[in-house]
């Protein structure tokens, strides 16, 4: 039970990613479907911050004492994970304009954003690939 | 020591009283303009007091210029907050509920 | 001053990470192209100077540890055989699709924004070389996200050609993103386990493991990491992004990705699957043996079949890439040394090949205005180069003798008949036999068919095209003859990835 | 000592195929070009006979280093070796382009053929890689050589480029390339696996992976299966098909490459694959390859069964090739010295014969524009010469005293006799019935029977659109003798050199039954070098 | 520990119901609303697992930007999603399902949450980040190329473990014996958790640049490359939308022929932005610069300084904005942060370091150098997102050009 209890935190991430991509896989509209992915990402990033979790620890930033030397007080949480999901936030923001961009330009495009809708439009003018 | 506590408690109680009835008006008030009515109460008054209460805890001078500074901004920013949406309403042509015309409710659920 | 032969590995990626960047500055006309030529040559130029370097030293690999941080806490660049020729090859073909682009890309990209798109297309290829370079599984997740945004943008280029180019590229990035955000995933379970990020220490404390075999985290981690990676590298049930973004993405880009992108995934399914799991753990631990091969057999069977019902020669040609990745695949998941050598030579090959095929169909393009059987119908007489490139072409993917695809052919059956599986050497001549029926749709439109429309008046392609054309269709026949360079690289790579296993 | 010859030998036609295709504007220069470089190449073969058929060839010539050309494998580069065996087939081939190039040029002038230029580029190419398959060092340059004159005969099957041609190409790719992918690039690589070494060496690469236990007589077998199957060339029931589809091919390359270059590229690789890969006696040892015999044997009798009910001239003659091909290799599956004898020999006697048969057939399209047997009544009073020479080179497919065709016979039956594999025998005699069954009546219908009698107008002299300004390929429209119409039954011989030509061959063939000396002399110095089973 | 988990627990309920509604809503509108308030709730969940940094940075881009990003597409799009025709996708779920029921077998053999002895925390920890209590020692600087430090062994045994068959697993051992004794930290490995003392220390391995707030100093310093790329990659999206979105403009045509700002009518809201747009520049600024000591950073504060242009946008209309900014030079300013980054790592190389070795700018303190490396990193970050944010907003509200018609 204990344990059960000490890796719950890793199942709501898992919840969350898994919500998330339903959503990328369910939903017909790309808008929805970008936002989706967006929680698939943010999910990962949860999982990451979780491992650097410790027992009482506190933010990895240390108080300056006297001569530039500096202390931490107890126990503190790994900073890597943060530098690492600092990252990946970043990285999926860009990801995210960039299927803006390209959603913008399917809305002039098809003048829709529905998948079903772009589908029926394409089957008209004849697939490429048969 | 003690009365510092003491009015934390108290300021925090009130903010939260306030919090719970502003959510409670957003729940329950007819229409658009009454329910941010209640939802600016919570942003600006309840802001104000629990931050006012954290105030007298804060271990040193900077946390509590930081307070006061958060304070002064979401002073300036709810209301004005406030103001833009409801102001885009009106443009938006949401007429207030009144007892005359209480069918206006049925409006409202498009709103976020 | 600059102590290029020092800072060697961090220069193959910061040249053309600068050149990318300062190419927005560059203005309109020909100037970005002629920017971005100078910079892909520079950066291919430092790739062969590694390349050399690295067969000097008698060493294994070349390390490199930026910002001079112990590699186990900063990023450390790491040069070994495998890379530094997949190095040469992405940089290579990188250099000379940009001195094909100029026509293309003035045909099919709007004036105005040309320093934009020279600047994300050499971006792309900084990605590609971050990826192939590196050392670290994190830098590894930030360069391929580099790689992926601009390749997703590059592709929504062709827009203005083919609207479906847009749906294509999203359809793309969701895919893409998906695959990462897995990759993600399993990095972060082995990091948890291995409390590190570079590859080398992650192995090591992989194998320092007592319970490897069973440890639960490592075999998701496992799991996670290799279905990203298929569907990078579009793995047969895994490629369903593929086909269309090829299609529609304009000539040059489409060159560029068909020679590079997968070829880069199936890299990091190298570096992963043998650099931090090891042979023993991925092949022999792990099931991923048969289930690999079969997802292999399938896609040379499968897409070879549908290529075959192409009626556009672009997507023909990218149904025919999900199955010379099967191949490659196939090649390495038999873990022993003709097969991963095989894969190996198959990786530059098949870059060459259809690289240059897929250039000389965006010349046909520039010229007759699409890829359709009934664009190239007749084109025999009309562009005799440029039809004859895509004839030979052709035959390196069936494979035929004294082209490059009979060398990889042959190492692969030889490599399936030393693993004992004949079948799949069967399925590896099933799949040249189906290549030989797409093919010759091609060939017989080109050479026995009537022109029609814009084909009959259609003239050869201009030699700014041509040549880069040819370059590759010439290499693609000399590494056909004379195998002494790629083989002898590739079976060294082969035995230092298996690590002296048979 | 000789050995750049072989290298010569290729590279002669190749950069005969670069000049045509250069001069290909000017077509007298071209096809002067194109006989220039048969003779060159005829010389070039004539100067390594005397190496080959010297005393001591196996001791000095063989053991010398062979001309390497490139390292394709490691390990396993495409070399070229003189190789009495291969010196028969170089020698056919190249003295028969002289004669061929003579013909095709009648032939392509007089019917107005498009592309000529690509034609004649193909067809040097088609001879370069023939010398390779001679002159190939190992089994992969062997392999190499024999996908590029599958790849470089295409476009002349393919030559009309009419749907139907284009569909026949098709087939002939699809079953020449399929095999040879499908079956024959996996025996070479299992034979490189098992015996890491490709290299042909009289007596065979096998033995020490059998005795070792690497390999065991059935997985031999399976690779002889392979490899009999997988040479498609060879036309082997039930991998024939491709030949009768290749006859929609413009005469000229019947003749040369389906009667003479391609098919017996085949037979050829399957003899040396026989006595330099297999080896006699590992194969005798390991008792596989006698189903070879009864399959050869009935390729020979089905064969030649369809071939009696073919009245397209073109079809039978490919019908009875595919028998004929098959005595080839059921002499060599008789695995004996006899056996090889007279299947080298055969492939020099069926060559002559049977490319003076398809020379007539095509001189009968030039001239009268039949296709069908039954329309022949009587065209021997009109075309003498062509019939005559057709008559004898069905005795040759006879195997009728004096033409070549009963040396190999002979020797066919006595190695038979020598191993006693009586069914050899009958299958030798019944086909020569059948032999005689459809060959005999055809001359006796053009010789004693009435033509059907017509009256039309006087014939122009052949001659004149023969040699006639080369322009007029393209001047379509021009009235001329031999237009495409479809009724003309006056006419006269065809052309001066498709007479000519098929005069040359009929008379080879001939004198090859007087004077066997060389191709003898040839086929014993095979056997100098075998191990004694 | 156990009131982190009662706040984590309420907050990530909150957390999942709030990413449940965004899927379910199918007015977009609110749909962005609600991603927004799921960004807010992220960052509150992160301050409370003590990533400050982190939590900073999902408030500004997720509740920010992205939220700005989301609207600005949905004003081309239609604004609600069409309905589905079953209301729930099976084979979604399943897939879902499936991949989810992986994970979670993949989290039992995980160290429990917040396990002190789990290997991440040990395994090769920088000095000053591992668990001990940290004082930066002094000022005896990072010799270089390294003397004290021996590198692992190179060649054969390491070479041997890239190769990687488990039968090398004892060669692995012995070389990575050897590798410990390099490693700092190692020693604490499996030990019980934090307070032990005296880890051999490195002097290399040591980071000299007075940077309290460790994150900064792993994301600028350690792995700094890693953030040159990530700067890349917002580059590389600002210059992919302008790849897409850039509306054909004939020659000659300007930029500030668009309509004019939405909320042109709002006096109030423009007299408070007029009011708070310098504050908000002031604090992006202090954010930036003052990222090495407390939470914050580049990113975080360029995206401050970039919201401060896009509410000027929003109130006086993109014209006004490109009064003050011209496109052009927010594409050259873009640029030049990325090559002000890299410029620093080129410098380093310059003065004969590795690149990104801080610790080369200034021979003389080591320290120093870092710090200043560190600094101007910073700025080219913040540059770059400020202006790659501002870009991807301009784009974002592009009108489709006439020429897109087909």
């Amino acid at each position: 039970m204990t344990e059960l209890l000490g890796i719950y935190n890793y199942w709501i991430y898992i919840i969350l990613m898994m919500i998330g991509f339903y959503g990328v896989i369910a939903k017909k509209n790309l808008v929805k479907q970008a936002i989706a992915l967006g929680l698939f990402q943010t999910g990962i990033f949860l999982f990451y911050i979780s491992m650097a979790v410790v027992d009482d620890g506190t933010a990895p930033i240390w108080t300056t004492v006297g001569d530039g030397a500096m202390k931490a007080l107890g126990p503190y949480d790994n900073p890597l994970p943060h530098v690492l999901i600092l990252t990946a936030i970043v990285v999926s923001v860009s990801v995210l304009a960039v299927a803006l961009a390209i959603i913008i330009n399917i809305q002039w495009a098809y003048g829709t954003v529905e998948y079903d809708e772009i589908t029926e439009l394409e089957r008209e003018e004849g697939d490429a690939d048969a | 020591m003690l009365w510092t506590e003491i009015v934390t408690a108290v300021l925090l109680g009130l903010g939260i009283l306030f919090s719970l009835t502003g959510s409670l008006g957003l729940l329950r008030f007819p229409d658009f303009y009454s329910r941010l009515h209640a939802a600016g109460k919570t942003d600006s008054l309840a802001q104000a007091l629990i931050l006012g209460g954290l105030l007298f805890v804060s271990p040193d001078w900077g946390v509590s210029a930081r307070l006061v500074l958060i304070a002064v901004l979401l002073l300036f920013t709810a209301p004005t907050a406030t103001h833009a949406i409801t102001k885009a309403a009106r443009l938006d042509g949401l007429a207030p509920w009144t007892r005359l015309n209480p069918k206006e409710e049925s409006k409202e659920d498009a709103k976020p | 001053m600059l102590d290029i032969q020092a800072n060697l590995p961090v220069l193959i990626v910061l040249t053309p990470l600068l050149g990318g960047i300062i190419a927005t500055f560059t203005g309109r006309g020909v100037l970005p192209w002629l920017w971005s030529s100078i910079v892909t040559g520079a950066t291919f130029a430092l790739t062969i100077q590694m390349m050399m370097t690295l067969l000097g030293s008698g060493e294994p690999f070349i390390s490199y540890e930026l910002g001079n941080w112990p590699k186990w806490w900063g990023i450390e660049y790491r040069v070994d055989l495998l890379n530094a020729f997949i190095l040469l090859v992405v940089a290579g073909i990188g250099f000379i699709t940009t001195v094909y682009a100029r026509l293309s890309v003035q045909d099919e990209i709007p004036n105005d924004r040309h320093n934009v798109f020279y600047a994300v297309w050499i971006l792309a290829i900084t990605g590609l070389l971050g990826i192939t370079i590196t050392g670290d599984a994190f830098n590894v997740y930030v360069l391929l996200e580099i790689s992926s945004l601009t390749v997703y943008a590059l592709i929504a280029m062709g827009k203005d050609r083919d609207r479906r180019a847009l749906t294509a590229s999203l359809r793309y990035l969701i895919l893409g993103s998906v695959g990462a955000s897995f990759i993600l995933l399993g990095i972060g379970y082995l990091m948890m386990v291995t409390g590190t990020l570079n590859m080398e220490d992650m192995h090591s404390q992989l194998l320092r493991m007592p319970d490897l075999d069973t440890n639960r985290t490592v075999l998701v981690a496992f799991a996670f990491l290799v279905v990203g990676l298929s569907l990078k590298m579009a793995l047969y049930p895994l490629h369903m992004w593929l086909p269309k973004a090829y299609t529609y993405a304009p000539s040059a880009v489409s060159a560029l990705l068909a020679a590079t992108a997968t070829k880069v995934g199936v890299y990091m399914a190298f570096r992963f699957l043998f650099g931090i799991f090891g042979v023993g753990f991925s092949f022999y631990a792990m099931p991923s043996h048969f289930v690999l091969l079969g997802m292999a057999s399938l896609g040379i069977i499968f897409s070879s079949l549908t290529a075959i019902r192409q009626t556009n020669a672009k997507s023909l040609l990218a149904y025919s890439s999900v199955g010379q990745i099967g191949y490659i695949v196939a090649g390495f998941s038999l873990a022993n040394a003709n097969g991963v050598a095989g894969s190996i030579v198959h990786i530059f090959n098949h870059a060459v090949t259809k690289g240059g095929m897929f250039m000389a169909l965006g010349a046909i393009a520039y010229r007759v205005g699409g890829t359709d059987m009934k664009h190239l119908r007749g084109l025999g007489k009309r562009m005799p180069l440029t039809a004859g490139a895509l004839a030979l072409g052709g035959l390196g993917l069936i494979g035929f003798p004294l082209t490059a695809g009979f060398i990889s052919k042959w190492y692969l059956v030889s490599g399936a008949l030393d693993a004992g599986m004949w079948q799949l050497a069967v399925v590896v001549l099933i799949g040249s036999l189906f290549a030989l029926v797409y093919v010759w749709k091609i060939i017989e439109a080109l050479f026995f068919g009537e022109p029609t429309g814009r084909t009959a008046e259609a003239t050869e392609a201009p030699l700014s095209m041509l040549i880069p054309i040819w370059v590759l269709i010439g290499l693609s026949i000399y590494f056909g003859v004379d195998t002494s360079f790629t083989a002898d690289v590739a079976t060294r790579a082969a035995s230092s990835l298996l690590g002296g296993l048979p | 000592m000789g050995i750049e010859l072989p290298l010569l030998a290729m590279l002669v036609p190749a950069t005969g195929a670069l000049l045509i295709a250069a001069f290909g504007r000017w077509p007298n220069l071209r096809e002067l070009l194109t006989v220039l470089t048969s003779v060159t190449l005829l010389g070039v073969v004539l100067q390594m006979l005397p190496v080959v058929l010297a005393d001591g060839f196996w001791e000095t010539t063989w053991t010398t280093e062979p001309v390497v050309l490139f390292e394709m494998l490691p390990g396993i580069p495409l070399e070229l070796k003189l190789e009495p065996l291969g010196m028969i087939y170089a020698l056919i081939a190249s003295s028969l382009w002289i004669l061929n190039s003579l013909y095709s040029v009648g032939y392509m002038r007089a019917n107005r053929e498009k592309n000529q230029t690509r034609f004649y580029v193909c067809f040097a190419l088609a001879i370069a890689s023939v010398m390779g398959i001679a002159f190939s060092g190992n089994i992969l340059t062997l392999f190499v050589f024999y996908e590029a004159l599958s790849v470089s005969t295409y476009p002349l099957v393919a030559h009309k480029g009419t749907p139907e041609a284009v569909r026949s190409a098709r087939v002939y790719l699809g079953i020449l390339v399929g095999t040879s992918i499908g079956l024959l690039l996996p025996a070479l690589i299992a034979t490189y696996f098992f015996t890491g070494d490709l290299a042909f060496a009289p007596g065979g690469i096998f033995q020490e992976a059998l005795t070792d236990g690497r390999l065991t007589g059935p997985m031999l077998g399976v690779l002889f299966f392979m490899y009999m199957f997988g040479i498609g060339k060879a036309a082997l029931m039930p991998m024939h098909k491709w030949l009768p589809a290749a006859m929609v091919a413009p005469t000229p390359v019947s003749a040369l490459l389906h009667a003479v270059a391609v098919v017996k590229a085949g037979v050829f690789t399957v003899v040396k694959v026989c006595i330099y890969v297999f080896g006699t006696t590992s194969l005798v040892s390991a008792g596989q390859g006698e189903w070879l015999i009864y399959v050869a044997g009935a390729t020979i009798l089905i064969a030649s069964c369809i071939a009696l009910f073919q009245d397209n001239l073109k079809r039978r003659l490919a019908y009875s090739t595919i028998s004929q091909l098959s005595y080839i290799t059921i002499a060599a599956s008789l695995l004996s010295p006899l056996g090889f004898m007279a299947a080298s020999i055969h492939i020099a006697a069926h060559a002559f014969g049977k490319i003076t048969l398809f020379f007539a057939a095509g001189s009968i399209y030039t001239a009268a524009h039949k296709t069908k047997i039954s329309e022949l009544d009587g065209i021997g009073r009109k075309m003498p010469w062509t019939m005559g020479a057709f008559a004898i080179g069905s005795l040759s497919m006879i195997g009728v005293p004096p033409t070549a065709g009963f040396i190999s016979k002979w020797y066919l039956l006595s190695g038979a006799w020598e191993t006693g594999y009586t069914f050899v025998i009958v299958v030798v005699l019944l086909s020569t019935l059948l032999n005689a069954g459809y060959f005999l009546p055809i001359v006796w219908r053009a010789f004693f029977r009435a033509p059907p009698s017509h009256d039309g107008h006087a014939p122009l002299s052949p001659q004149d659109d023969a040699f006639g300004d080369p322009a007029d390929e393209t001047a379509a429209g021009k009235p001329h003798a031999h237009g495409h119409d479809d009724h003309h039954d006056d006419h006269g011989e065809a052309p001066l050199p498709i007479v000519f030509a098929l005069s040359c061959t009929a008379a080879g063939t001939i004198i090859l039954f007087f004077f066997p000396d060389i191709v003898l002399g040839l086929a014993q110095q095979i056997f100098k070098g075998l191990p004694l089973p | 520990m156990s009131e982190v988990l009662l706040v984590d627990s309420v907050l990530l309920f909150l957390v999942t119901v709030c990413a449940v509604a965004i899927i379910e809503v199918r007015s977009l509108y609110a749909v962005a609303m609600l991603s927004s308030v799921y960004s807010l709730l992220m960052a509150l969940v992160w301050t409370n697992m003590h990533s400050m940094d982190v939590a900073f940075t999902e408030a500004a881009v997720g509740g920010g930007i992205s939220t700005i990003l989301l609207i600005g597409t949905l004003v081309h799009t239609r604004r609600d999603e069409r309905p589905a025709k079953r209301r729930l996708h099976i084979p979604a779920l399943v897939v879902t399902l499936l991949t989810g029921a992986a994970l979670i077998y993949g989290t039992f053999d995980m160290p429990r949450f917040g396990d002190p002895n789990a290997t991440i925390h040990h395994y090769r920890v920088p000095e000053m980040m591992s668990q001990t209590v940290a004082a930066a020692s002094g000022r005896e600087g990072k010799q270089q190329p390294p003397e004290g430090y021996d590198p692992p062994p190179r060649m054969t045994p390491t070479a041997a473990q890239w190769a990687g068959a488990v039968h090398a697993i004892d060669q692995a051992e012995d070389a990575l014996e050897k590798a410990q004794q390099n490693a700092p930290g190692e020693a604490h490995h499996g030990g019980e958790g934090e307070h032990h003392e005296g880890a051999h220390k490195h002097p290399v391995d040591d980071f000299n640049g007075h940077v309290p707030n460790s994150v900064t100093s792993l994301l600028a310093a350690y792995r700094g490359f890693d953030t040159m790329f990530e700067t890349t990659v917002i580059f590389t999206a600002g210059m992919a939308l302008i790849m897409l979105l850039r509306r054909r403009r004939e020659e000659g045509e300007d930029d500030f022929s668009q309509k004019g700002a939405a909320l042109s009518g709002q006096v109030i809201l423009r007299v408070m932005t007029k009011m708070f747009i310098p504050f908000i520049l002031v604090f992006g600024f202090y954010v930036i610069t003052h990222g090495e000591i407390g939470p914050g950073g580049g990113f975080q504060g360029g995206v401050i300084l970039a919201t401060a242009f896009i509410l000027y946008a929003l109130l006086y209309g993109r014209n006004a904005l490109y009064r003050i900014i011209r496109p052009r030079t927010l594409e050259i300013l873009a640029a030049c942060g990325v090559l002000l980054y890299a410029g620093v790592g080129v410098a380093c190389m310059l003065l004969g370091g590795n690149f990104l070795d801080y610790a080369a700018l200034n021979t003389a303190s080591p320290g120093d150098g870092e710090a200043m490396g560190m600094t101007l990193v910073e700025y080219g970050v913040g540059i770059t997102v400020c202006t790659v944010m501002i870009i991807i907003f301009n784009q974002l509200a592009e009108e489709p050009s006439k020429a897109k018609a087909s």
